[in-house]
């Protein structure tokens, strides 16, 4: 029966997919694209993927609304041209979507057991967890420890994609300065959404904190938490303005952040080295190995979750600092 | 049975094609990003759709259950991890266009290269 | 039941999805996107019982938080672009 | 005997909460105009999920579970009207009246 709940849900995407491809406002894009996330949200969770649900609605419902708002703010709002070459994307487009549907009837059937992709190294991640690491949650598991370098370069790839963004939009550009103190004043003359909003601020940050330090056990882990505990400030900076947003975490402190996160991971594996065991290898972090593990998946948690608060923030601010937004 | 489980094949096909038909055929900078993160989102679908497993629930153990059947955690992980760089990498494509905006005063495509071209 | 339930939820995210398809005017948009998220966070709800993993409900909490944040992103969008248009007119943008 | 009345209760609950939520979408497609829509669209803001989320808690019995589904019914009632509430405002602000009988159909957002 899920199965139909599923499909409901895919073809209310693909609408959503269609209505965004097609409306020349970008506002409007960018709302239907607040939809999409919210469907491709619970599609993720009709497929078992909690943590993978839980991250998207992290990511999605506040965080990329804001940054695509505030790119908007800053350039337009409406595109001015009709597509170019419509034809011959169409064609190459539906030529492709036809390769590919006839390629799906040699694909394994949907949800197989039997499947290649179930085979190799899957079960052995779910046997190992419960002796090596003995947490519940297999997905932080396999994060965290099975396959830590992988996260590593990720959580390099995030700090690097929030210092180019720094380096793009950085905040020398004298404009700042003659913005009227009004502008960055933020809600404060809405008194309603105000006051809910700031009985939010701190809910939401437990809650982060709690995704962060829950990662072990349900749905969670430094990816979401970190993302939440930004939409908690962003919510703040929305409410309050930018300003009184950047007393409480000021520009240096973010950049300490992004570092210090990345550092915090590094420096986990390097401690490691120092130990006697291999690189990212937590076993040797206590001296009985399995409180090792958990103990080395707690720290790097703590390190993603603070790279991805910091970066956001700084994506936030940056975008924030060059315009009325 | 079978084509609702091919369905999920179809969106995805179609889903990737329709991020690409706005990445290749729309001029404004701004759409091709939203273009590109569909594109994103349809494969994220599809690795999600291939982790699933038939009986199976979220690979989270819970007390007791003894014998459970698992949903596959591997792709989870990956998407995990993809969803959030997705983000950063979609930023610093918007920061890339507000750069563009401010130094050519505008953001669709044929127009900037007509600017270059001069 | 709970099938019931998200039935009537999900033909409801649909009509939420036609009026923000349709518009015809950006708050119509905004309304119909509010409202979608409401249904998902309900929907999220039934279905960690339907799904019999009651442990999931972080999930439709989060969006029960978080989804605040949107609006005020769009409201601050009207007002930005509001004033934007003003100082427009003065002539200093 | 109280389990079967707990039981009959909560997909009493249920049921009529998807009743609610079903005729909040239909008016919010089928009204006028914005603000007609937001008066439906309200109704599966309030009412409708104090209703579903009431019948599950009774199916979750006092549990950990009851809890989170108590406080996303608290978060969806504080922010669930004051989102209308704001939107109502801006819309008010930008300039549409809810005396006219036709709906402004530009789209900007003015």
């Amino acid at each position: 029966m899920t199965i139909v709940f599923g499909v409901f849900l895919l073809t209310l995407m693909l609408i959503t997919a269609f209505a965004i491809v097609r409306t020349p406002n970008l506002f409007v894009a960018v709302m239907l694209t607040g939809i999409f996330s919210l469907l491709l949200a619970s599609n993720f969770f009709l497929l078992d993927a909690a943590d993978v649900a839980l991250t998207e609605a992290a990511i999605g419902a506040g965080i990329s609304t804001v940054l695509f708002l505030g790119a908007l703010a800053l350039t337009a709002e409406r595109e001015t041209a009709p597509s170019s070459n419509r034809f011959i994307a169409l064609v190459v487009v539906s030529v492709t979507i036809l390769a590919v549907v006839y390629a799906t009837f040699d694909k394994p059937r949907f949800a197989d057991p039997a499947a290649p992709v179930h085979q190799h190294i899957a079960p052995w991640y779910l046997e190992t967890t419960r002796d090596a690491i003995d947490i519940p949650n297999v997905v932080t598991a396999v994060l965290g420890s099975f396959r830590g370098y992988d996260t590593l370069g990720e959580v390099f790839v995030v700090y690097t994609a929030g210092i180019g963004v720094l380096f793009l939009l950085g905040k020398n550009t004298g404009r700042r300065r003659d913005k009227p103190d009004d502008a960055a004043r933020g809600l404060r003359h809405y008194l309603i959404p105000r006051m809910v909003g700031r009985m939010l601020i701190p809910f939401i940050l437990l809650f982060g904190f709690y995704v962060q330090f829950h990662g072990e056990y349900g749905p969670g882990g430094g990816f979401q938490a970190g993302a939440i505990v930004a939409a908690a400030i962003i919510l703040y900076a929305l409410l309050e303005g930018e300003n009184r947003a950047l007393k409480v975490l000021p520009r240096g402190l973010l950049t300490g952040l992004i570092a210090g996160g990345a550092l915090l991971y590094g420096a986990v594996g390097v401690v490691g080295i120092l130990l006697g065991g291999n690189f990212l290898d937590y076993s040797v972090l206590s001296s009985d190995p399995v409180l090792g593990q958990q103990l080395g998946i707690l720290l790097i948690e703590a390190g993603v979750g603070i790279t991805v608060t910091g970066v956001l923030l700084s994506i936030f601010h940056a975008f924030a600092a060059r315009g009325r937004f | 049975m079978e084509l609702l489980g091919l369905y999920y094949y179809w969106v995805f096909a179609i889903l990737l094609m329709t991020g690409f038909y706005a990445v290749i055929a729309k001029l404004n900078l701004i759409k091709k990003l939203i273009g590109l993160s569909l594109f994103q989102a349809a494969v994220f679908l599809l690795y999600i759709t291939m982790g699933k497993v038939e009986g199976g629930t979220a690979p989270i153990i819970t007390q007791g259950s003894g014998e459970q059947l698992f949903s596959n955690p591997l792709p989870q992980v990956l998407i995990l991890t993809a969803i959030v760089v997705g983000i950063s990498t979609t930023a610093l494509g918007l920061g890339i266009v507000v750069r563009i905006k401010e130094e050519y005063d505008t953001i669709e495509e044929h127009e900037i290269q007509e600017i270059d071209r001069k | 039941m709970y099938h019931a339930v998200t039935f009537a939820l999900i033909v409801t995210m649909a009509l939420a999805l036609l009026r923000a398809v349709l518009g015809p005017s950006v708050y119509d948009r905004v309304l119909a996107v509010n409202m979608f998220g409401t249904k998902t966070v309900l929907l999220l709800a039934v279905i960690t019982f339907l799904l019999g993993r009651p442990d999931f409900l972080d999930l439709a909490l989060a969006y029960a938080l978080i989804n605040f944040i949107g609006v005020l992103a769009v409201l601050e969008f009207f007002r930005s672009r509001a004033k934007q248009t003003q100082s427009g007119a003065n002539g200093n943008r | 005997m109280l389990e079967t009345l707990l039981d009959v209760l909560s997909w009493l609950l249920l049921s009529v909460g998807g009743l609610f939520v079903f005729v909040g979408g239909l008016g919010a497609l089928r009204m006028p105009d914005l603000y007609t829509r937001m008066h439906a669209a309200s109704v599966t803001d309030s009412i409708a999920p104090i209703l579903i989320i009431g019948g599950i808690m009774l199916q979750a019995g006092l549990s950990l579970a009851s809890i989170k589904l108590a406080a996303i019914l608290l978060f969806l009632l504080l922010t669930g009207p004051t989102a209308s509430n704001a939107l109502a405002s801006a819309a008010l602000l930008a300039g549409k009246n809810p005396d006219q009988a036709r709906p402004l159909d530009e789209e900007s957002t003015q």
